[in-house]
């Protein structure tokens, strides 16, 4: 029999206005086991948790039962004092007689009946819980960071810095992300590549860093601490050791018509192809949808004139197994797709582009070299229309993203200017629906954009915009001025929404980190925790887990890379104790609650059991690896025998709780 | 038929295929068959029948048999073989030590539903096809053959025998049944009307644990039910409350791997129609998640350790309901 | 002897009934059962019941004795299950036999009183067989299905039924039925009995003198090989009388019960030092040991068996009391 | 058709963890009101929820048991609300088979946010139970006293 101790919280007057806490614990000391019963003020306070301390030495409690605030606010906070008072953290259970019953309740009789129904519960469950004790795993000293972004770059980086080993893995041939495609930065307007290129560099550089371009995350086993990852190293048909980064078989490929993707495929790229001239590694990769070596076996011109010997036209791609003990997802964006949007002319004329292909149209290493043209005739445009919001903030349509994409108010406001910077004699309109700018020097970035530049911003949305005449005709209604408008342009830039890159979802299944509906990660905590996932050991960092900026990722990032870093620093890991455990006598080897278990922490062995009459019997059982159980208990609802039950949540506690509550 | 499988047998013992063969042992009656094991031609040659009666499902037995040293081999019939696959699939069995023999099978009587047609005191029968000669205390009678079928074999869902080394008597086919007219019968009561019909059948239960024992699916080492500390273990139900929380609970247990063979029918002493409860599963199941059938094959996952992420909502059932 | 025309059968039932609770064996046949007699309720077409008249007098869930633990009082609460008078109409020579048994083990030193007050209240009204099943034997134990026991003997013809008080119970009971005029039963045809297959069942051998010899016998493990463990055949059968007291926590008191129990079962007798028969093969003998030899060595060779057959039907494996006693009686004698 | 007043269901709510016992905090801490007949029992995750734990509420006394979770392909532990799914949805539809009214039990998925749905949810379902009138198909009468 446990010997319980009952500590009614009043909590102030939160508990004590609706429930008579001296009832409660004067009823709950009539329960069997229970040797000592009492109310408090503030059972979390120093005092509060001083006399459960001293009942539990002077009593010698087997086990606590406080009533007070929600378990998920303050049940740490009693193991704790518990533990160290000499009790197990785990003997002590939390009656929520708050925010489930005095909160909820204005009728005090009411309330202190329910106060102590809820309290017997928890006396119930108690009286059946056991000591248990953490378990301790190691941790492996590497970091992954899945994705080269600005994020991924930054993170590593900085995890790095602090001593410890990283991987980047990247899925494109160079790392640098999204940001390499950008022109310029806002609010500063300073050049993108100027800041981005030397920290691509550093990684490079950086002993710590390990680069694994042209790279994808093929599978991920373990658990914080722990996990085993496969990497496919796709074949680029380039020994990147050999390859010096020359880049003559880029020049002199005779296959010209591939689109290139760092510039959306607004120009050419050969075959074999450097992205751009900063890429980092400096590798050629051949594209074999492309090639007419790998497609047809007849060509073979790069391999004439790479010095360097670096062409492998046999090159497979290779998976390798690395151990981590954390992970960063940075897997990035994407603008949106404007199939959805025909009302805008996306597809009918080139003259409409999305902003970031806007953004390579400005660009020195652009298409055009850094002068913008219409990518239709060549010719100089002269009145452009800015469309914002497009795919953004769409409440619950399949067509658009219900949330705000948080860059493009500033991006467009960055693009207005530097067009009316460059180009004195355009006329820039902006349609919006809100302008937001909420950022160290953006509304006054913003206001630069109206007052200094005179770009047009009009508050309301385009209605449609038709190819005519080589130029665009563009309906929209002017919401303040209450009038439509018609304006001839040459060039339409759509602020496309932006969305999680596709490669999250699959990872995410396979980090088993939990997504929300837009398919960014779930944090686990949206505020006290924005950068861990809900998973142990998988960190988030940029705008895979939400849109963000570049300083937003960049802070985020080094945020991720501390978390990571606090967690490779430590030796061992405590486990939660709260984990399934099979009983092997009963247990059939029926492999129900490995199919079940999300984490892959149950595994099977054949082993010898007495048989009657001294006779071995040989069955295959169930073995629970706790450092990787999250006590989610699935298996145990799998298991048709009761083998698996869950420790501090176990069928007996459960079914105490429900007798307790129906009595 | 009898003849060509006890020659197999006697062949597969002869030739050191297997050291014991699993049968059907002839009884005092004609049609009380015992399930056993052979060791010899001459226990074969003396006792081992294959016969209308040999209803018992064969593939539970091979749990206990498959971990003991040697081979058996095993006469299976097409319902036994879609139980035998279902525990391999569960690790139940070692394929490795049986030599599994399937039979063809025209659907097996029930010696019960000759007596519920007013014969008493059946002593023999004669005759193959359609119709038998009954011998009885009282004279013989004669009775069609598909009228004494057992129930089960009256919507008998597939002739096919899977996963066998050998086949006798030919492979079969999956059969269209009409296997869930009953269920379908029940749906259509009223909660009302359901909940006396089954309070009308589940009251006869002495809890004798016959289906629970019979069950292929039921191979728990320890049953919840024998187990104190499953927290709904009984010996016997103390009042109708238990009697359901018995069988709902065995119902649920063996869902998605109920094979359907209908022994747990077959033996009730009470005539409890407890296979509709797990027709009722497999029926919600097709409906719900896609057809399935267990034991049928060896990959697909079960249906209760699977998922979509658009499974219909539980409410489902409220909303099924009120359409009626 | 009285005598009472078949049409007048529901008027007896209903004038027994108006006394006392009636049983009679009713239902289809596959599922007839002694049910409390209603009007317009008719008798079973079955030879048997499915499960046996012990029941009425040993039933299957008996409620022994209430708890109530209030701080570290405990207060005893009488719970039994009320008993009344009762007549049970229809029982056959077999199941009538089976009281005898059970007599002799709930009636001896200490008395089980919850079974005595029933026996008391009880008035068993046996009923002749005439047409026998295949599985009856209850003549190899020297039983006469034609002239049953009981407190009152029935016979049933066509036209009449004929009945014979053979106790004071008995006598009582026929006194108050008004329907009743005196008549005897014509003279049994007994031939039918002689043609039944079990009839000379060898049960020499059985019945303590040969005692260690049948335990040790090695062809237990053939015959309990395919035992699947169950309580079919203990539960119908009208001797078996094991019993498990168990008890349940309703949150406010213990209820304690008593429920049969099965030596068929893995947990039976289970004891903290484990299972005193191990495997299927102890458990097995075990059941047929009890009612072959064991009982009968301790009670003048009488045995526990009546022959009714129940086990013979119900068997999911058709493995029964009649194959035991052949393949035990065909290797000793 | 007349309510009786008197009549106060017991109700069971199990809730998952993560996200239905932090939703049921919320509407505590939002002061939304739910009636004093229902209590919660935490578990880890829906998929905790054993059947056998409904069929023993039952039997103790609940007239009504409802299992909140994280809404599906939020879980915590990323799958569990699915298989908890189809578990209840077979279990609740052979409870209605055997003619044990459906309404007694409900799954319904509350998110940490939905303080307000979860209050919502157990007004209407104490409504629907209270309507019902006491489980008496599933109940054992030994429990009662």
């Amino acid at each position: 029999m446990q010997k319980i101790g009952v500590f009614v919280c009043w909590c102030g007057s939160n508990i004590a206005a609706t429930v008579d806490v001296q009832a409660v614990s004067d009823a709950l000391a009539k329960e069997p086991g229970v040797v000592f019963s009492t109310n408090y003020q503030y059972m979390c306070s120093q005092a509060g948790q001083d006399m459960i301390q001293d009942t539990i030495k002077e009593y010698g409690l087997t086990g606590v039962v406080v009533c007070s605030c929600s378990p998920r606010m303050h049940e740490a906070t009693f193991r704790k004092t518990c533990e160290k008072a000499g009790l197990n953290p785990y003997m002590v259970e939390i009656a929520n007689i708050r925010e489930q019953c005095s909160w909820i309740h204005k009728d005090k009789e009411t309330g202190t009946e329910k106060a102590i129904i809820l309290g017997r519960a928890a006396i119930a469950k108690v009286h059946l819980n056991a000591p248990l004790t953490a378990g301790q795993s190691p941790v492996t000293k590497r970091a992954l960071v899945i994705g080269g972004g600005i994020a991924g770059i930054q993170t590593a980086l900085d995890i790095a810095e602090a001593g410890f080993p990283v991987d980047i893995v990247e899925t494109k041939p160079t790392i640098g992300g999204k940001m390499t495609q950008i022109d310029k930065t806002f609010p500063t307007l300073d050049c993108a590549a100027c800041i981005l290129t030397p920290k691509m560099v550093d990684a490079a550089q950086n002993e710590n860093i390990n680069i694994l371009s042209y790279s994808e995350v093929e599978s991920v086993k373990g658990f914080v601490g722990n996990f085993t990852v496969t990497i496919r190293r796709k074949a680029r048909y380039v020994d990147e050791t050999k390859c010096t980064g020359c880049g003559l078989c880029t020049e002199k490929c005779p296959q010209k018509k591939v689109p290139n993707e760092f510039n959306l495929g607004l120009d050419n790229r050969r075959a074999i192809y450097i992205p751009f001239a900063q890429a980092v590694p400096k590798v050629a990769t051949i594209d074999p949808n492309y090639c007419t070596m790998l497609k047809t076996g007849k060509c073979g011109v790069c391999s004439k004139v790479c010095t360097a010997g670096a062409i492998d036209y046999k090159q497979q791609d290779e998976l390798i197994e690395r151990e981590y003990g954390a992970i960063v997802a940075a897997t990035g964006f994407n603008p949106i797709s404007m199939d959805k949007f025909d009302e805008f002319a996306y597809s009918q004329s080139p003259d409409v582009v999305t902003s970031l292909e806007f953004e390579r149209l400005m660009n020195a290493a652009g298409p055009t070299g850094g002068t913008l043209l219409r990518p239709s005739d060549g010719t100089h445009p002269h009145t452009l229309v800015f469309v914002q919001c497009v795919g953004s903030r769409c409440d619950g349509g399949e067509k658009g993203k219900p949330y705000c994409s948080k860059i493009c108010c500033m991006y467009t406001a960055k693009h207005a200017m530097l067009t009316r910077e460059k180009y004195p004699d355009t006329d820039v309109y902006v349609f919006y629906i809100d302008v937001r700018t909420p950022g160290k020097n953006f509304d006054e970035f913003y206001r630069r954009a109206v007052e200094e530049y005179g770009v047009h911003y009009i508050k309301g949305m385009v209605g449609k915009v038709v190819p005519e005449n080589g130029k665009l005709k563009v309906q929209a209604s002017d919401l303040l001025g209450g009038q439509q408008l018609h304006i001839d342009a040459d060039m339409v830039v759509l602020a496309a929404a932006i969305e999680p890159d596709k490669s999250a979802r699959p990872l995410a299944t396979m980090l088993t980190a939990s997504m929300d509906t837009n398919d960014f990660f779930t944090e686990a905590h949206p505020k006290l925790r924005p950068v861990e996932s809900p998973t142990a050991g998988v960190f988030l960092s940029g705008a895979c887990q939400g849109p963000k900026d570049i300083p937003d990722t960049v802070a985020q990032a080094g945020a991720a890379a501390a978390k990571v870093i606090g967690l490779l620093s430590k030796d061992q890991l405590t486990c939660n104790p709260c984990v399934a455990n099979s009983n092997e006598l009963m247990c059939n080897g029926c492999s129900a609650c490995e199919k079940v278990c999300p984490y892959g922490a149950i595994t099977y062995i054949d082993k010898d059991f007495r048989g009657p009459n001294r006779t071995t019997l040989r069955r295959r059982v169930a073995q629970v690896n706790p450092a990787v159980c999250q006590g989610c208990g699935a298996c145990t609802v799998a298991c048709p025998s009761g083998a698996m039950d869950l420790k501090g949540f176990s069928n007996a506690q459960i079914m105490a709780e429900v007798d307790a509550i129906c009595k | 038929m009898q003849e060509l499988i006890k020659a197999k047998a006697v062949e597969l013992l002869e030739n050191g295929v297997c050291d014991r063969v699993l049968g059907w042992k002839a009884g005092e009656f004609f049609y009380d068959v015992t399930p056993a094991v052979f060791r010899s031609r001459e226990e074969i040659e003396k006792d081992f029948v294959f016969g209308p009666f040999c209803g018992a499902n064969m593939s539970k037995y091979l749990i206990a048999e498959s971990r003991k040293e040697g081979k058996i081999a095993a006469f299976l019939k097409p319902c036994d073989t879609y139980s035998f696959q279902q525990l391999q699939k569960e690790h139940r069995i070692r394929r490795e030590n049986v030599y599994a023999v399937g039979v063809q099978c025209e659907g097996m009587c029930d010696i019960d539903a000759m007596k519920a047609a007013g014969i008493k005191g059946i002593l023999g029968a004669d005759g193959d096809g359609g119709t038998l000669t009954v011998h009885t205390l009282y004279g013989d009678k004669s009775v069609e053959r598909k009228t004494v079928l057992a129930e089960r074999c009256k919507c008998c869902k597939s002739k096919k025998l899977l996963g066998c080394d050998e086949i006798i008597g030919g492979q079969g086919e999956e059969l269209e049944s009409n296997r869930f007219a009953q269920v379908e019968k029940l749906e259509a009561m009223t909660p009302d009307e359901r909940f006396a019909f089954w309070r009308g059948e589940l009251s006869r239960c002495i809890r004798c644990n016959a289906c629970r024992n019979v069950c292929p699916a039921c191979s728990c080492e320890k049953c919840v039910f024998d187990n104190p500390a499953s927290g709904v273990e009984n010996k016997a139900a103390a009042n109708s409350f238990e009697e359901n929380l018995f069988h709902v609970i065995r119902a649920f247990h063996v869902a998605g791997r109920c094979t359907d063979c209908g022994e747990c029918s077959r033996v009730c002493p009470q005539h409890i129609p407890l296979h509709l409860l797990n027709r009722k599963f497999i029926k919600d199941i097709n409906e719900l998640y896609g057809d399935y059938q267990a034991g049928a094959d060896m990959d697909t996952r079960p249906p209760l350790v699977n998922f979509q992420t658009d499974d219909p909502e539980p409410s489902v059932v409220h909303e099924r309901g009120s359409e009626q | 002897m009285k005598k009472c025309p078949v049409s007048q059968l529901d008027a007896l039932f209903a004038s027994v009934a108006a006394r006392q609770k009636l049983y009679i064996p009713a239902g289809e046949a596959k599922t007839a059962a002694f049910q409390p007699w209603q009007e317009g309720m008719k008798l079973t077409d079955a030879l048997n019941t499915v499960r046996s008249a012990k029941d009425l007098f040993f039933p299957q869930v008996e409620n022994l004795v209430n708890f109530k633990v209030t701080g570290k009082q405990i207060e005893i609460i009488e719970n039994r299950d009320p008993s009344e008078p009762f007549v049970v109409f229809g029982v056959r020579a077999c199941d009538c036999r089976s009281f005898d048994i059970l007599d002799k083990v709930f009636l001896c030193d200490p008395v089980d009183t919850y079974y005595k007050t029933r026996r008391e209240n009880g008035v068993i009204m046996t009923l002749a067989c005439t047409e026998p099943e295949e599985t009856c034997f209850c003549t190899a134990f020297g039983i006469d299905p034609t002239d049953p026991a009981g407190d009152v003997s029935c016979w049933m013809d066509g036209e009449n039924l004929y009945l014979r008080a053979n106790t004071e119970k008995g006598e009582t009971l026929l006194s108050e039925l008004p329907m009743l005029s005196d008549g005897d039963a014509p003279a049994a045809d007994k031939t039918v009995f002689d043609r039944l297959p079990l009839k000379n069942l060898p049960l020499d051998k059985f019945g303590g003198e040969h005692m260690m010899e049948l335990f040790k016998y090695e062809k237990w493990a053939g015959l309990a090989e395919s035992c699947l463990g169950c309580g079919a055949c203990t539960f119908v059968c009208p001797t078996c009388q094991c019993y498990d007291i168990r008890e349940f926590n309703t949150g406010d008191e213990i209820k304690r019960f008593r429920c049969w129990d099965s030596c068929m079962y893995s947990d039976f007798t289970l004891m903290s030092a484990g299972q005193p028969r191990p495997t299927q093969l102890e458990r097995f003998r075990q059941r047929f040991m009890h009612k072959l030899v064991y009982y009968p060595s301790t009670h003048d060779g009488e045995f526990g068996c009546v022959g009714c057959g129940r086990c013979l039907q119900k068997c999911p494996i058709s493995m029964n009391i009649v194959k035991v006693a052949k393949t035990l009686g065909e290797e000793t004698t | 058709m007349q309510v009786n007043q008197e009549f106060k269901p017991t109700i069971v709510a199990f809730c998952c963890n993560w996200c239905s016992y932090a939703g049921a905090d919320l509407s505590g801490t939002n002061r939304l009101q739910y009636p004093a007949n229902v209590k919660i029992i935490r578990i880890p995750c829906s998929c905790r929820l054993n059947p056998m734990f409904i069929l023993r509420a039952f039997q103790r006394g609940a007239d009504g048991v409802i299992l909140c979770g994280c809404h599906p392909g939020d879980c915590h532990y990323t799958t569990g609300n699915y298989y908890a799914r189809r578990r209840m949805t077979l279990l609740f539809s052979m409870l209605d088979f055997l003619g044990i009214e459906r309404e007694r039990t409900r799954v319904e998925w509350v998110s940490a946010a939905e303080g307000a749905k979860f209050a919502a949810t157990m007004n209407e379902f104490v409504e629907t139970v209270t309507k019902l009138g006491e489980n008496k198909r599933l109940e054992d009468l030994r429990c009662k006293s």
